[in-house]
C-alpha cells in the first residue's frame, strides 16, 4: 500500500527477518516485514502479545540479544543506512542521540541507585554533547519540558521517590534529550493509570509535534491507537498484515485479523438495561475500614495506610456490581476483605441480611467460605502449577466434605461448563493459554456453588481478543447461575460493559455509586469525570464491519 | 536525625541480641561434661574431691546455676566479662589482647577476598561463556570446595618448607626485636600464608555472587535503557551493573566480615596465629566457662557491629533504603 | 652418726656413674651468651609454679624457681639450695643446711624462713600431691637462717625424692607471707631464685625469661635469654625447628612421627634422658567394678590381647619399653620378675571363654592429648576386636575425659602417669583402696580393691632401709601383675630434639624443667 | 513426564552439571558397594605402616600411620561423608523449613520471633557454635550430624520464608483460602511443593558445606572416632602429611572432588528449576 518511502521518511524497516533461536514456538520472530517511520507522524505498531513488535523495536536499536535472537534477513534505513550493516560503536552513537526509545516499564527502567539527574547527563555524555553548565540548565529543561514538578531539584532525587508516571516523563525526558528523529515507544503506557496513561499520550503527542519528529508506538490497545496514531501497522505472529493510515485502519479494516481485533475492543458506551434487577439485597457492605500496618516488628513500629476509609455499597441478587478505580485506590483491598483474605478493622459484611461476616473467624467462618468465591487476575499465578487441573477444581468440594470421586465428578462438569473438554482435568495449568487457565479459574469458583463471585480484574491480563471471550464466559454463567458479581476493574471499557451498577473508588472511599449508564452519561464527581476523560480513543466509535467478525467467528466456533 | 535514630535503634536491638546470645551460650556451655575446675585439677597431676570442691568455691561453680547466670550478667551489663579462672587473668584482658590479631589477620583476608572476587567475578560476567569466564568459574569452585585447612598445610609446605619464602607459623619472629618499619615489614610477611588461605575460600564466594549478581542485573530493564543510551559498555558495566550487583555483595559480605572474626579458627590453629579463634577453642577444651562466653560475646558482637555498619553502607550505596 | 650424702647417694640402688651424667660437654668451656628458642606445648595457663602444678607450667617455671635439690638422671640428690644434708639412724629426722647469699629475682636473701613457708604453710594447701606426702612430716623448724630440720612420724622412705621444683618450689615468704596468696599471685609476675628471671609473656606467642645476673651458681647462666614460643600445632612445632625459628622441642612437643625425620637433621641430637624422675608409665584403666571387666581372666585376656611391641614399633616410633607392670623400670624398687603377658591372642581368647565372654560391649576412652594417642587407642581397639572382645571407641576432650574418669563412668580408659622416682610417691596411690574416690583421675580410679596389696604398699613407704623395701615392693609387684587391676602398656620416653650446639641442655632428672642453667650455645 | 524430559535436557545443558552427577553417582556407588570392594573393616591394620600409593599390589592407594589401607578407608569413608552430609541437611531442613514456613506464612509477630530467633543464630560465629556443640554433646555421628544441623538451618529459614512470604499471596493460595481449605492443607499441599526447586538447589550446596564442616571438625579432633570419613583420615594424616602425602592427599581429593560436584549439581539443578535464562531469548 503505502510502502514507498518519501522524504518525509525518517525510518524505514525493509522486508526484516529476524531468527529465533532453536526450540523457540517458531522459527522467527519476525518475517519479511516492512514500514516507514515518517517525520512528524506517529506509526502505531498494533498486535497481541508474541506478535513480534518488541523484537522489531530492539531489532532496530540493536538492543537484541544477539546472537540467539538475529536478524538475518532485510534492511533497517535510518538517515540512508542500513542500521544492520553498522559497526556497533557507531550504532552506539546513533542510539540516544538520533533514535530515543522509551519502555514499558517506567519502574524497572531506570537505575534505581543513580539520581535522575546524573541519568540524564549520561546522555549528554556518552555522546560528548554539551559543557557541564549548560548540561545542568539542559537537564532541568527537559525535565520542565516532560511536565515535571519542582524540575530543579528533581535531578537530584532518585527514581524511587517518583511515581510510575513520572518516571515514565523522566524516561521520555532522557530519550528526547538530544532531539533524535525518531522516538520507538515500547508500549510507555501499558503500566500505567488510565488517568496517567491519558497524560503521557497527550505529551508524547504535544513533543512530537513540537519537535516533528516520527515516532513509533508500539501498543497492543486501539483505544491508545485511535487516540494517537497517524500511521498503523497490525502485526500478528511475526508478520505485518495490514498496515496505513490510521483512520483507514480504525474504521475500516480489512484483514481478518484487524477486523477481530478491532471488534473485540469493549464499547464504551455501556447497553441498555437487560432485563429487570432483583431488589433482594444479597451482600451489604457497610462503614468498611481497612488499615495497613507496614513493617511492623518487634522493636519498630509500622506505618499505616488506610486502605479502605468508611466503605459502603450493596449488591443485589443476580446483578454485576462494578468497582472501578485505579491501582491504589483501594478496590482490591475492599475486594479481599469481603472474601475474608484480608481483616477488615471496622464496619460490617452482612450476607444474606442475616450474618455479619467480619465478625466471624476461623472455624465460624468455614461454612460461609462457599458462598463467596472469588476469580483472580493473573492466570499464570492463581493456578497451583504443580497440582492437575481436576484437582484444583476438585479441592474447594473437598475442604468442604465432599468426597474426592464426587468432586471429581463435579469438577470435570464445571470444566464443559467454561468450555473446556472434560478430559484436560489430568493436565497441569503450564499446558494452557492464559484464557484457558482463566476458564479453569472460574470453574474452581464455581465449584462450590456459590452465591457471590467476587472477580478481581478478572481479564487485565489477557489479549483484547481473549479478553472478549471471558467475559462473555462471564456474563453468560451469571445469567445461568442466576449468582452476584463484584466485578473489580481499572478499565472503564469493560466496565461498562458488563456491570449493571459501578462504584468509583478514589484513595480508598467510594466517591461515586450508581446505575453504570447514569454515572457513564452524568458523572457526578470530579474524578469519575476525569477518569470517564481519560479512557483512550473514548470518541472513536468501533465500526460495525469488525463488530460482526468477532460475532460470526462465536457463532461459527458454536456451530463447530 | 534519622540516621542517628537509626543507628540507635539498631544498637538497642544489638544489645538484646547478644543479650540472648550470652544466655544461650550461658546455659548451652554448662551443659558439657566437666568443669574447669575438674580439667585444672586433672592437670595438677594429682587431686582429690576436697581439691576439686576447693577450685569449684574459689570459681563459684557451687553456685545455683541461675545465681552465676545472675552474676554473669550482671558482670556482662557493667562491661565486666568476669575472671578466666585457668589463665588466671581478666577475660576482657585475654580478649583483646588477641583481638588485634584477629582483626589484622580477617580484615586483609577479607579485603583481599573482597577485592578480587569482585574483579574476578566482574570479569567472568563481562565475558561470560567464553573461556576466561571459564577459568575463573573453576577457579573459584575449587577454591570453595577444597577444606580451608588443607589449603593451610599445603601452603606451609609448599611456601614455608620447600622454598622457604614465608614464615608458616606465628605472627611476627620472636625475639628479632625488630621495631618500626621493619617491625610492620615482618609481620605483613607473616599475615601472607594464613591471610591468602583464609581469603581464597571467601573470595571464590564473592567471585561467585558477583558474577551471578551481575548476570542477573544485566538482564534488568534499566541495563537496557542504559544501551538504549547509547553508552558504552564500559561504562555500562561501571555505572549501572556493578553498583546494583554489587548490593547483594555487600550484604553477604558484612555478614561474613563479622563471622570470619570468631570463625578464624582453623586457620589460627595451623598457622599459630595468636587470636581470638584458638582462645576460644582452647578455653572450649579447658571448659574456661568466663573465657569461653567472653568470646562468644565479643565476636556475636563484633557480627553485630557489622551488621550495622552494613545497614550503614547501604543507606549510602542504595538510596531506596529509608532510614527514618 | 648421720648418713652425709655420697653415704645417701651409695644407699640408692643403681649405681650409674657420674661422669656419664655430665656427659663430654664438661670438658669444654661453656661459652657465655646466645638466645635459646624453645617451643612450649600448650601454653602455661600461669608460672606460679606454687599454685599450678601443670606440666608447661614445670617446664617454664622451673627456671625460675629452685628447690631444695635437684635429681641427677638416676635419680641421686645433688646439691642445689641446700648444700648439705643428714638423716639419722632410723630415717625420721632430716636436717638440710643451705646455700648462704641466695637471691630472690627482687634482691631479698633466700633464708631458711622461706623454706618454712613454702612448706608448711603455702604448699600444703596448693599442691594436693604433696599434702599427702606431707602428713609424714611431724614438724618443720628453721633452727637458724640457714638451717632447716623435718622430723617425720615415721620413717619415709620416699622423703628425700620430694624436693624437685616442680613438687616443692621454693616461694618467698616476704612477698606472700600473710597475704591471701591465692589472690596476691596472680600477676604471673613470678619471684624465684632460679637462673632465669621472668620478663615478658605476650599470651598467645611467647614467654620470655632472661638471665638472673645475681644467680647463686657462680658463671651461671650462660645463657642471656630464653624465649619460649607457644605453637598450637604440632605440624607447625616441627616446622618451626626444620625453619631453625627454635631450637629445642622439648618431649611430647611434636608428634612421634615427625621425631625421626627430624633428629636426622644436621646439627639435631636426640636425647630420651631428662624424664627419669617423672618416668611415665602408660596404661589402660579397666573398670574393675562391674561388667565382664571384674573378671580378672578378661583382664588377663586383654594384656595378652593387645599388642604393645607394635604399639612401641609403629605409634610411638620405637620410643619407650614395653611396661612389665605397674613400676618403670627407671623407678626405684622395680622387679621383673612377673607375670609375663607377651603378645598372645590365642590365650587371651583362651582366657575369654573361659570366663564365658559374651561379647558385651566394652567402651574404651583415649586419652584426648593429640594423634599419637588416638593412633594408639585405634590400634589397642585392632587388638581386642581381634580376639573377640566388642570394643566401643568413645571421644572426649579434656574436660569430659576428666569427668568420666573423676565419676568412674567408662570401662577402659587410657591414660599415663608419672611416678615421680619412688613407688609410695606414684605407684601405690593408683591401687589402694583407700584411695578408691570420686572426683580424682589420678588415684585408684579402677576401683581394685586387695588386702595384701594394702598391706604392703603401707609398709613398703615406711620400710628401712632400702632392702626391706626393695622385698616389700617385689611382693607388691607380682600381686598386680597377676591381678591385672590396669592393663599396663609402655614405659614411655619422650625425646628432646635439640640443636647440637646447644649444650648440657639434659643433666638432671628432670631435663629442660631446670636444665637451661646449666645449658649453653656453642655458637 | 515430558517436564521430566525438559527438566532433563535443560539439566545436561550444563556440562559442569553432568560432570558433577557423575561424580556423586560414583561416589555413591562407591558408598553403597563398599562392603564388596573392601569387605574388610577399615580399620584393620593389614599391612606395614606408610606404604606409598601405587607400591604394593593391593594397596593403590597405599596404607597409613598404622598399616590401615587407605583405599579402605577411602571407599568406606564415602558412607560417612555422605551420611553425615545428607542426614545433617535433612536436619538443618526439618528446622529451617519449619521455622521458615511458620514465619513466612503466618507473618506479622510470628515471623518477627522466629526471624529474630534466626538472627541469633546468624550472629554467633557458626563454625564456633558447631565445635562447643560437638564439645557439650561429645564427638559422635549423631552429635557432629545434630550440631552441623543447628548451625546451617538459618539460611534455610530464610530462603523458606521469602518463599512462603511470596508465595502466600500469589493467587493460587489466596484461591486456597477463599475455598476453605485448612491452614494446615495450604502449607503443605500447596505452598510446600512450590517452594521445592530453590530448597532443592540449596540442599546440594548445604550437603557440600555440611561435608566441609564435618571434615573441618574431625580435622580438630572432634570427630567419631568409631567411623572412618575423609574429614578424620585428613586429620589423622596432617602430623605426617611430609612423611606420607599421600593419606591425606587422597581424601582431601575426595573431598574436594564431592564437594565440587554437589556444588556443579547445583547449579545445574539451578539452572533446570529457574528457566528463566533459557526464557531470555524469547
Amino acid at each position: 500500500m503505502n510502502n514507498q518511502t518519501s522524504d518525509k521518511t525518517l525510518l524505514s524497516i525493509e522486508d526484516l527477518t529476524v531468527r529465533l533461536p532453536e526450540g523457540a514456538d517458531r522459527d522467527n520472530a519476525v518475517e519479511n516485514i516492512s514500514f516507514q517511520v515518517n517525520r512528524g507522524e506517529i506509526l502505531c505498531i498494533v498486535g497481541e502479545s508474541g506478535s513480534g513488535k518488541s523484537v522489531t523495536a530492539n531489532a532496530i536499536m540493536g538492543l537484541l540479544p544477539r546472537p540467539y535472537v538475529e536478524p538475518v534477513a532485510g534492511r533497517i534505513v535510518f538517515e540512508g543506512r542500513d542500521l544492520l550493516q553498522l559497526p556497533e560503536a557507531t550504532l552506539r552513537d546513533l542510539r540516544g542521540s538520533r533514535v530515543g526509545m522509551i519502555f514499558q516499564e517506567p519502574m524497572t527502567a531506570l537505575n534505581p541507585v543513580m539520581k535522575i539527574g546524573d541519568q540524564i547527563n549520561e546522555v549528554f555524555d556518552a555522546h560528548g554533547k554539551a559543557g557541564r553548565k549548560e548540561r545542568k540548565e539542559q537537564v532541568v529543561e527537559l525535565l520542565r519540558s516532560v511536565g515535571l514538578p519542582d524540575p530543579e531539584s528533581l535531578g537530584d532525587s532518585y527514581p524511587f521517590r517518583l511515581s510510575g508516571g513520572q518516571r515514565q516523563r523522566v524516561m521520555i525526558a532522557m530519550a528526547l534529550a538530544l532531539e533524535p528523529g525518531v522516538l520507538i515507544a515500547d508500549e510507555p503506557t501499558t503500566a500505567l493509570d488510565v488517568t496517567t496513561q491519558a497524560q503521557i499520550l497527550r505529551l508524547i503527542r504535544k513533543l512530537q509535534d513540537d519537535r516533528d519528529m516520527g515516532v513509533m508506538f508500539i501498543t497492543h490497545d486501539f483505544g491508545v491507537v485511535a487516540e494517537v496514531a497517524d500511521q498503523v501497522a497490525v502485526m500478528q505472529l511475526g508478520e505485518v498484515v495490514e498496515s496505513g493510515p490510521a483512520q483507514e485502519i480504525l474504521n475500516n479494516p480489512q484483514h481478518p485479523y484487524t477486523q477481530r481485533l478491532v471488534g473485540s475492543v469493549p464499547r464504551f458506551e455501556p447497553p441498555e438495561a437487560r432485563g429487570k434487577l432483583s431488589a433482594e439485597t444479597l451482600l451489604s457492605v457497610r462503614s468498611l475500614d481497612k488499615t495497613y500496618v507496614t513493617a511492623r516488628g518487634l522493636f519498630t513500629k509500622g506505618r499505616t495506610v488506610q486502605a479502605a476509609k468508611s466503605v459502603s455499597f450493596d449488591i443485589r441478587k443476580g446483578e454485576t456490581m462494578g468497582l472501578v478505580g485505579e491501582s491504589g485506590s483501594g478496590k482490591s483491598t475492599v475486594g479481599r476483605c469481603i472474601v475474608r483474605l484480608l481483616e477488615s478493622n471496622g464496619g460490617e459484611i452482612r450476607f444474606r441480611d442475616e450474618i455479619d461476616l467480619a465478625s466471624l473467624k476461623g472455624r465460624g467462618l468455614q461454612p460461609y467460605r462457599k458462598h463467596i468465591q472469588m476469580i483472580f487476575q493473573d492466570p499464570y499465578a492463581s493456578l497451583n502449577p504443580r497440582r492437575k487441573v481436576g484437582r484444583i477444581i476438585a479441592e474447594g468440594p473437598m475442604a468442604h466434605g465432599t468426597s474426592q470421586a464426587e468432586a471429581h465428578r463435579r469438577a470435570e462438569e464445571l470444566l464443559e461448563l467454561v468450555g473446556l473438554d472434560s478430559a484436560v482435568a489430568d493436565r497441569y495449568p503450564h499446558e494452557f493459554s492464559g484464557g484457558q487457565r482463566q476458564r479453569i479459574g472460574i470453574a474452581r469458583a464455581l465449584a462450590l456453588d456459590p452465591e457471590l463471585l467476587v472477580a478481581d480484574e478478572p481479564v487485565s491480563a489477557l489479549d483484547v481478543s481473549v479478553q472478549a471471550q471471558v467475559l462473555d464466559l462471564l456474563d453468560d454463567i451469571k445469567q445461568r447461575l442466576n449468582i452476584s458479581v463484584l466485578f473489580i476493574t481499572h478499565d472503564l471499557r469493560v466496565a461498562a460493559q458488563i456491570c449493571e451498577r459501578i462504584a468509583v473508588m478514589q484513595l480508598g472511599e467510594i466517591v461515586e455509586y450508581g446505575d453504570t449508564r447514569e454515572v457513564f452519561s452524568n458523572p457526578q464527581h470530579p474524578y469519575t469525570r476525569e477518569l470517564l476523560a481519560a479512557v483512550p480513543g473514548r470518541n472513536w466509535s468501533i465500526p460495525e464491519v469488525a463488530r460482526k467478525a468477532v460475532a460470526d467467528q462465536q457463532l461459527q466456533k458454536e456451530v463447530l | 536525625m534519622g540516621k542517628l535514630s537509626f543507628i540507635a535503634r539498631r544498637l538497642v536491638k544489638g544489645v538484646f541480641v547478644l543479650l540472648a546470645i550470652v544466655i544461650l551460650n550461658f546455659l548451652l556451655i554448662r551443659l558439657a561434661p566437666g568443669d574447669p575446675a575438674q580439667v585444672m585439677a586433672g592437670e595438677a597431676g594429682a587431686a582429690d574431691q576436697e581439691f576439686i570442691q576447693q577450685l569449684q568455691e574459689k570459681f563459684g561453680l557451687n553456685q545455683p546455676l541461675h545465681e552465676q547466670l545472675f552474676i554473669y550478667l550482671k558482670g556482662v551489663l557493667t562491661l565486666d566479662l568476669g575472671w578466666s579462672y585457668r589463665q588466671d587473668e581478666a577475660v576482657a584482658t585475654l580478649i583483646f589482647e588477641r583481638l588485634p590479631a584477629t582483626l589484622l589477620l580477617t580484615g586483609t583476608a577479607f579485603c583481599f577476598a573482597l577485592t578480587f572476587g569482585v574483579l574476578l567475578g566482574a570479569l567472568a560476567a563481562a565475558r561470560v561463556g567464553r573461556w576466561t569466564d571459564s577459568l575463573i568459574t573453576v577457579l573459584a569452585l575449587v577454591c570453595y570446595a577444597t577444606p580451608l585447612f588443607w589449603v593451610a598445610l599445603m601452603s606451609i609446605l609448599l611456601f614455608s618448607v620447600y622454598l622457604g619464602w614465608l614464615p608458616g607459623f606465628g605472627m611476627f619472629s620472636v625475639g628479632a626485636g625488630y621495631t618500626g618499619l621493619e617491625f610492620v615489614l615482618d609481620v605483613l610477611r607473616h599475615l601472607i600464608l594464613p591471610a591468602l588461605t583464609l581469603g581464597l575460600f571467601y573470595m571464590a564466594v564473592y567471585t561467585r555472587m558477583t558474577r551471578a549478581s551481575m548476570l542477573e542485573v544485566m538482564e534488568m530493564d534499566y541495563v537496557k535503557t542504559a544501551r538504549a543510551k547509547g553508552l558504552a559498555p564500559g561504562r555500562i558495566t561501571r555505572m549501572h551493573v556493578l553498583r546494583n550487583a554489587l548490593l547483594p555483595v555487600i550484604t553477604l559480605a558484612g555478614i561474613q566480615a563479622g563471622q570470619m572474626v570468631g570463625g578464624a579458627v582453623l586457620t589460627e590453629t595451623v598457622f599459630a596465629w595468636p587470636g581470638i579463634g584458638r582462645l576460644m577453642f582452647d578455653a572450649l577444651l579447658q571448659r574456661d566457662y568466663n573465657l569461653l562466653l567472653g568470646v562468644f560475646l565479643v565476636s556475636s558482637a563484633v557480627v553485630v557491629l557489622f551488621n550495622l555498619v552494613t545497614d550503614l553502607v547501604y543507606t549510602f550505596v542504595d538510596p531506596r533504603i529509608e532510614v527514618s | 652418726m648421720a648418713f652425709n650424702r655420697s653415704l645417701k647417694a651409695a644407699a640408692f640402688a643403681s649405681v650409674a656413674t657420674l661422669a656419664f651424667v655430665a656427659g663430654p660437654a664438661l670438658a669444654e668451656e661453656p661459652k657465655q651468651g646466645g638466645t635459646a628458642n624453645v617451643v612450649i606445648q600448650p601454653e602455661p595457663p600461669s608460672l606460679n609454679l606454687g599454685m599450678v602444678q601443670n606440666a608447661p607450667t614445670q617446664m617454664v617455671a622451673g627456671n625460675i624457681f629452685e628447690s631444695l635439690l635437684k635429681y641427677d638422671t638416676n635419680l641421686d640428690p645433688v646439691p642445689n639450695l641446700a648444700t648439705e644434708w643428714e638423716v639419722n639412724e632410723d630415717g625420721t629426722v632430716y636436717t638440710f643446711h643451705l646455700k648462704e647469699g641466695v637471691k630472690w629475682h627482687d634482691g631479698e636473701d633466700f633464708t631458711a624462713e622461706d623454706v618454712i613457708f613454702s612448706m608448711d604453710e603455702m604448699l600444703r594447701e596448693t599442691n594436693p600431691r604433696l599434702r599427702v606426702n606431707l602428713d609424714h612430716v611431724e614438724k618443720m623448724e628453721a633452727l637458724d637462717d640457714y638451717t632447716v630440720r623435718f622430723t617425720l612420724k615415721q620413717p619415709f622412705g620416699p622423703f628425700l625424692g620430694l624436693f624437685e621444683v616442680g613438687t616443692v618450689p621454693m616461694w618467698p615468704a616476704h612477698i606472700y607471707q600473710g597475704t591471701n596468696y591465692q589472690e596476691t599471685a596472680d600477676d604471673n609476675d613470678p619471684i624465684g631464685t632460679g637462673p632465669f628471671k621472668f620478663e615478658e609473656w605476650d599470651r598467645g606467642s611467647y614467654i620470655h625469661l632472661v638471665a638472673n645476673e645475681d644467680y647463686h651458681v657462680e658463671g651461671q647462666p650462660y645463657l642471656d635469654e630464653i624465649y619460649w614460643h607457644v605453637i598450637p600445632d604440632a605440624a607447625s612445632r616441627a616446622v618451626a625447628y626444620e625453619n631453625g625459628e627454635v631450637d629445642v622441642l622439648p618431649g611430647g612437643s611434636i608428634e612421634n612421627f615427625d621425631v625421626p625425620r627430624l633428629a636426622e637433621m644436621d646439627n639435631t641430637c636426640m636425647t630420651t634422658k631428662g624424664w627419669e624422675y617423672f618416668a611415665p608409665l602408660a596404661w589402660m584403666w579397666l573398670n574393675n567394678r562391674e561388667g565382664p571387666l571384674a573378671d580378672k581372666r578378661v583382664r588377663q585376656a586383654i594384656m595378652y590381647a593387645i599388642d604393645n611391641e607394635f604399639a612401641q614399633e609403629v605409634v610411638w616410633n620405637n620410643q619407650g619399653r614395653v611396661a612389665t607392670g605397674p613400676v618403670n623400670s627407671v623407678t626405684r624398687f622395680y622387679t621383673d620378675d612377673v607375670t609375663d603377658y607377651s603378645y598372645n591372642p590365642d590365650k587371651a581368647e583362651e582366657l575369654l571363654d573361659e570366663a564365658g565372654y559374651d561379647g558385651e560391649e566394652i567402651s574404651l576412652l583415649p586419652l584426648p592429648y593429640g594423634e599419637t594417642w588416638q593412633r594408639w587407642a585405634e590400634a589397642v581397639q585392632q587388638n581386642l576386636e581381634e580376639v573377640g572382645i566388642n570394643v566401643d571407641m568413645e571421644a572426649t576432650d579434656v574436660g569430659g575425659w576428666n569427668q568420666r574418669l573423676n565419676e568412674w563412668d567408662f570401662d577402659m580408659a587410657f591414660t599415663y602417669l608419672y611416678q615421680y622416682g619412688d613407688p609410695a610417691l606414684g605407684v601405690t596411690r593408683n591401687y589402694i583402696s583407700s584411695n578408691i574416690e570420686k572426683g580424682s583421675p589420678w588415684n585408684n580410679v579402677a576401683g581394685y580393691e586387695n588386702e595384701r596389696v594394702d598391706e604392703l604398699a603401707e609398709q613398703g613407704a615406711v620400710a628401712f632401709p632400702d632392702e626391706k623395701r626393695a622385698e616389700i615392693y617385689k611382693e607388691m609387684q607380682q600381686i598386680l601383675v597377676e591381678d591385672v587391676p590396669v592393663a599396663w602398656l609402655l614405659e614411655l620416653e619422650f625425646p628432646t630434639i635439640y640443636r647440637c650446639d646447644v649444650k648440657n641442655l639434659v643433666t638432671t632428672a628432670i631435663g629442660v624443667n631446670d636444665g637451661f642453667g646449666d645449658a649453653w650455645l656453642d655458637r | 513426564m515430558q517436564k521430566n524430559l525438559e527438566f532433563w535436557k535443560r539439566f545436561c545443558r550444563n556440562k559442569g552439571a553432568v560432570v558433577g552427577l557423575l561424580i556423586i553417582v560414583a561416589v555413591i556407588l562407591m558408598a553403597i558397594f563398599a562392603p564388596l570392594l573392601y569387605p574388610d573393616s577399615p580399620w584393620k591394620l593389614v599391612q606395614r605402616p606408610f606404604i606409598p600409593p601405587m607400591e604394593l599390589d593391593g594397596y593403590w592407594f597405599g596404607t597409613d600411620t598404622l598399616g590401615r589401607d587407605i583405599g579402605a578407608g577411602l571407599v568406606h569413608g564415602a558412607r560417612v561423608s555422605l551420611l553425615v552430609g545428607l542426614t545433617s541437611t535433612v536436619v538443618a531442613l526439618l528446622i529451617g523449613v519449619t521455622l521458615g514456613a511458620f514465619a513466612g506464612y503466618y507473618g506479622g509477630l510470628v515471623d518477627d520471633g522466629v526471624m529474630r530467633f534466626t538472627e541469633l543464630f546468624q550472629t554467633v560465629p557458626n563454625f564456633a557454635l558447631a565445635i562447643v556443640l560437638v564439645a557439650i554433646m561429645q564427638p559422635s555421628v549423631e552429635s557432629v550430624i545434630l550440631a552441623i544441623g543447628i548451625v546451617s538451618w538459618p539460611p534455610v529459614a530464610r530462603l523458606v520464608r521469602g518463599e512462603f512470604l511470596s508465595l502466600r499471596s500469589r493467587e493460587f493460595v489466596q484461591a486456597s483460602m477463599v475455598l476453605g481449605q485448612s491452614n494446615a492443607r495450604i502449607i503443605l499441599t500447596q505452598i510446600l511443593p512450590n517452594t521445592l526447586s530453590p530448597v532443592i538447589v540449596m540442599t546440594s550446596l548445604m550437603v557440600a558445606t555440611a561435608i566441609l564442616l564435618e571434615s573441618a571438625l574431625s580435622f580438630l579432633g572432634l570427630g567419631d572416632p568409631d567411623v572412618m570419613s575423609w574429614g578424620y583420615m585428613i586429620g589423622a594424616a596432617r602430623t605426617v602429611l611430609r612423611q606420607a602425602w599421600w593419606m591425606s592427599f587422597f581424601p582431601g581429593v575426595m573431598i574436594l572432588l564431592t564437594v565440587l560436584a554437589l556444588n556443579l549439581v547445583g547449579e545445574g539443578l539451578n539452572d533446570a528449576m529457574n528457566p528463566r535464562l533459557a526464557r531470555k531469548s524469547r
